[in-house]
């Protein structure tokens, strides 16, 4: 019986693939989902923040 | 009198309570399991598995019967019903066999007689008691029927019409659901008459409303009958017939009538009420953890209210196994299971139909795509005709997918990673589904509801 | 001498082209679509459908002849070609109808005949030029041979054994490939004897050797003899058959031999290495986003090193139409796009066998599960063999799924979502297959990688 795996963080496949597709981490996210499940949403807002606009240098 | 412990106590031997066995002993639990009659309970004896080998036996018929469509040349002489006995019946045997070793290789203890629930920790059977720190029920269902409505002589259930040694000329079937269809499908295949009568306004009355339409029609073209609306008054037997007689005045006559309005719970004198175990019209109250109100006492399968599916009971058994190892198993809600009815053409769901995302999420925060089978090539070689429907919520997860067609009940795999991954249909649009298959078919409506239909599989 | 100009000119209306038209055309550009035969290409007309026909075709053969062992009584007596010509051609005509329907409805202008490259943004057609922003060929793939073997009379390739208007009573299959064991299943299935030669140790070599050996037995118990690892040397004809000599001195005599050694890609004389396009034996190279060396020029389907499957070069079209929209759309890489090899029994597969997952992952990093279909209830009811192989990573994704048996195609939609979403099998053991189908399987295969199986579907 392999034990259960706590240190990868809990998501569903579509999702980690966009994770993956927006180069997003998931070991540093927090999820907001059932049982910290690191949902779309979680992805998303992560993704948002590191691709804020970055403002042109002048 | 005897007296035997072990870790878990299992009240019955179906697809609940030895899929539970199996794994609590894979978890290092002891357990005795009690069945009073087989093990493989109604969905290996009576229920899914020689159903199915009828309903294959019925594609076989029908091949037959049609493959100058084809370009083969046949010639349908009929039923050998001795032989669909023997081919059914070698199947279930070997599932049974293949069954009973592995419960005896696993070491789980198989008590046999009926059981009683005489405390919250233990089991009498016979002389026996079996003591069990925790205690499953999965006691199972039996087929009902309607007040007055007797079972008996031409009067039959699913468990009579499986072991019939002839095909009846013209029957009756009193009920569309699931085990209705299934039985009518098999039926006309085999060459009788048969006429549905059916109280809701449809047949597979919990299916999306245009898979039930499309159905109804399909059927309509094997030339199955079927009156929909309208309730049973009452039959009366005589020698060589039924007579029966429905609400709106209408009679219908057949050699025999089928009754499949439903299945009910296996839960009476069986000391769970004493046990002080809640029952609610005889099915045993859980919490969505499958615990019942009395501690240490779980219930799984069909006597746990929602859908009678084996592969339910079957993950409700794993479920409890693991929740008693403290595992904290991930629950599956009801409407994530796969249903599939498996009648001439199929009928395969999971998720919510379009009117209950409609209720569940808003009617404008909810679209669907019905993809016609007419569009997808390997359908059109299998000469069957259908639809696949997704239901989606809008920006949001796909939620329910609806099919209807000749095999594609095997479709309801992929539709359920789709939907118990709440994935989007934007998810699965870059992947590109195998040519000529029907779950391109699939991939069409996914297609569609990401924004990028094509229409050409 | 005319000339018209569009946004995207494409050269060929097979599925790679035909799919890129349509998506272009849906994303707004102005489009070209130049062909010199029929919109379709070999898949529609002379591939995927027709041979997918026959092969339903045959399985009512079969089905017809061993209905005694499902209680069915039919008397099989034959094949009337004439009619299966018909219902393969109805399948054809109407799905050549749909396309040639729906390309108009979309706009799309087709430009009927030869077409050659003359400059990186040009199509000449006959005097007219037609100039496009971007180019997509999309000219496909044609039977190839061996050298030293002329195609001709008695020896023939995929598309005069589609069209052939008998039963051959004795046929050989040089060649055990998927187009090889699709012809040799069918004429089994119709009636004749069959050698497959394949020079290669296997069947279907490019699969999991399992599945390859099993197929191996399925055929051998089917009664299609072959023989593996030998060369062919020549062939002569003659009034009534052919004579093959093979490098180990055997001779294989027959009525026919059907040459299925590949496809080649047909891209001599179109111009394209004088428009500076790289050429690699034959095939157009391109980068991983089917972009040509000379800019503004893109390539898809059979022309495109790499698998020769409909629904690789479908979506190639789509995503390079995607492409020049700037859409960057995800590349899916050929080892995850699905295959179905359709011979009785079917072959499907997704990712990586065993041995290129160890490749590539280390051999200590990668763990498999074989399931057999023996313990699978309704594989047992369609009384079929085989079995399903599922791939991972250790503490890793499913990397690869590998099946055979009756119907197993439509299986690869759950396996592929599995692979191409990088699934642990952990993230499906919680789900519920519906039983009894096939699926379950599958599902069963994922448990027990997950460390939980069961055994008893
Ligand atoms: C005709 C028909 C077709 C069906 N087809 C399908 C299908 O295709 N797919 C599907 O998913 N489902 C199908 N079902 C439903 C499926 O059979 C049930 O959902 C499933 O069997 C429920 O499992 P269970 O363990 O709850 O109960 P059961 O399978 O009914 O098992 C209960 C067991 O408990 C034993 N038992 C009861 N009381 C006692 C006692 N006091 N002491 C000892 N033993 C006891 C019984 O003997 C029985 O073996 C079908 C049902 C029918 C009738
Ligand atoms: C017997 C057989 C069975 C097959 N079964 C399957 C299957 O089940 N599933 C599957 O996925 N794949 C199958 N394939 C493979 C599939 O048919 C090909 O992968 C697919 O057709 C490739 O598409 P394409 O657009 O690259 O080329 P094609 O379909 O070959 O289309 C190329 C088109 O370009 C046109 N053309 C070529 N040159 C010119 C020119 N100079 N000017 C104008 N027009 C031109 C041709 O007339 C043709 O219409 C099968 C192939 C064969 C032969």
């Amino acid at each position: 019986e392999p034990p259960m795996r706590p240190e990868r963080p809990r998501s569903t496949p579509p999702v980690r693939k966009l994770a993956r597709d927006l180069g997003i981490d998931l070991v540093g996210l927090t999820g907001t989902g059932e049982g910290g499940l690191i949902t779309r949403a979680d992805v998303e807002a992560a993704a948002s923040v590191t691709q804020a606009p970055v403002p042109e240098p002048t | 009198m005897s007296e035997q412990n072990f870790d878990i106590v299992i009240l019955g031997g179906g697809s609940g309570g030895y899929a539970a066995a199996l794994r609590a002993v894979q978890l290092g639990f002891t357990v005795g399991l009690v069945e009073k009659d087989r093990l493989g309970g109604t969905c290996l004896h009576r229920g899914c598995i020689p159903t199915k080998a009828l309903l294959h036996a019925a594609e076989i018929a029908d091949n037959s019967r049609e493959s100058s469509k084809f370009g083969v040349r046949s010639v349908f002489e009929g039923i050998d019903i001795a032989a669909v006995t023997t081919y059914r019946e070698r199947i279930v045997a070997s599932k049974y066999k293949g069954l009973q070793g592995l419960v005896k290789a696993q070491g789980i203890t198989v008590i046999e007689g009926e059981g009683r629930l005489v405390a919250p920790n233990a089991v009498q059977v016979g002389d026996d008691r079996i003591g069990g720190k925790n205690v499953i029920l999965a006691t199972g269902s039996y087929s009902r029927s309607l007040p007055g409505l007797e079972i008996g002589g031409r009067v039959i259930t699913s468990e009579q019409a499986l072991e019939l040694d002839f095909v009846p000329g013209k029957v009756a079937v009193l009920g569309g659901g699931v085990i209705g269809v299934e039985f009518a499908s098999v039926w006309k295949s085999f060459g009788a008459d048969v006429t549905i009568i059916e109280a809701l306004p449809h047949l597979v009355p919990n299916e999306e409303e245009s898979v039930s339409k499309q159905l109804e029609r399909a059927f309509r073209k094997r030339g199955i009958a079927y009156k929909l609306g309208v309730r049973f008054q009452g039959v009366t037997q005589h020698e060589d017939g039924v007579l029966l007689t429905l609400e709106n005045g209408e009679t219908v006559e057949a050699e025999l009538l089928l009754v499949a309005v439903g299945r009910g719970p296996v839960t009476q004198g069986l000391g769970y009420e004493e046990a002080g175990i809640t029952i609610d019209r005889g099915f045993v109250v859980t919490d969505e953890r499958l615990a019942t109100n009395v501690p240490g006492v779980y219930a799984v399968g069909d006597i746990v209210p929602g859908l009678q599916l084996a592969h339910r009971g079957f993950a409700q058994g794993i479920f409890v196994a693991e929740e008693i190892a403290g595992l904290n198993p991930i629950i599956v809600e009801d409407v994530n299971i796969p249903r599939v009815t498996y009648c001439e053409p199929e009928v395969a769901s999971i998720g919510y139909t379009q009117a209950r995302a409609a209720e569940k999420y808003g009617a404008d925060q909810v679209s669907s795509y019905e993809y016609n089978l007419a569009g997808n090539g390997k359908s059109h070689i299998l000469e069957t005709s259908g639809s696949i429907k997704v239901v989606r919520v809008n920006d949001g997860p796909i939620v329910g997918v609806h099919m209807i067609g000749a095999r594609v009940g095997e479709l309801i795999g992929e539709a359920q990673l789709a939907v118990n991954w709440e994935a989007y249909p934007e998810d699965i649009a870059p992947f590109i589904h195998a040519h000529p298959t029907q779950n391109e078919a699939l991939g069409e409506a996914f297609l569609k509801l990401a924004g990028k239909p094509l229409h050409v599989s």
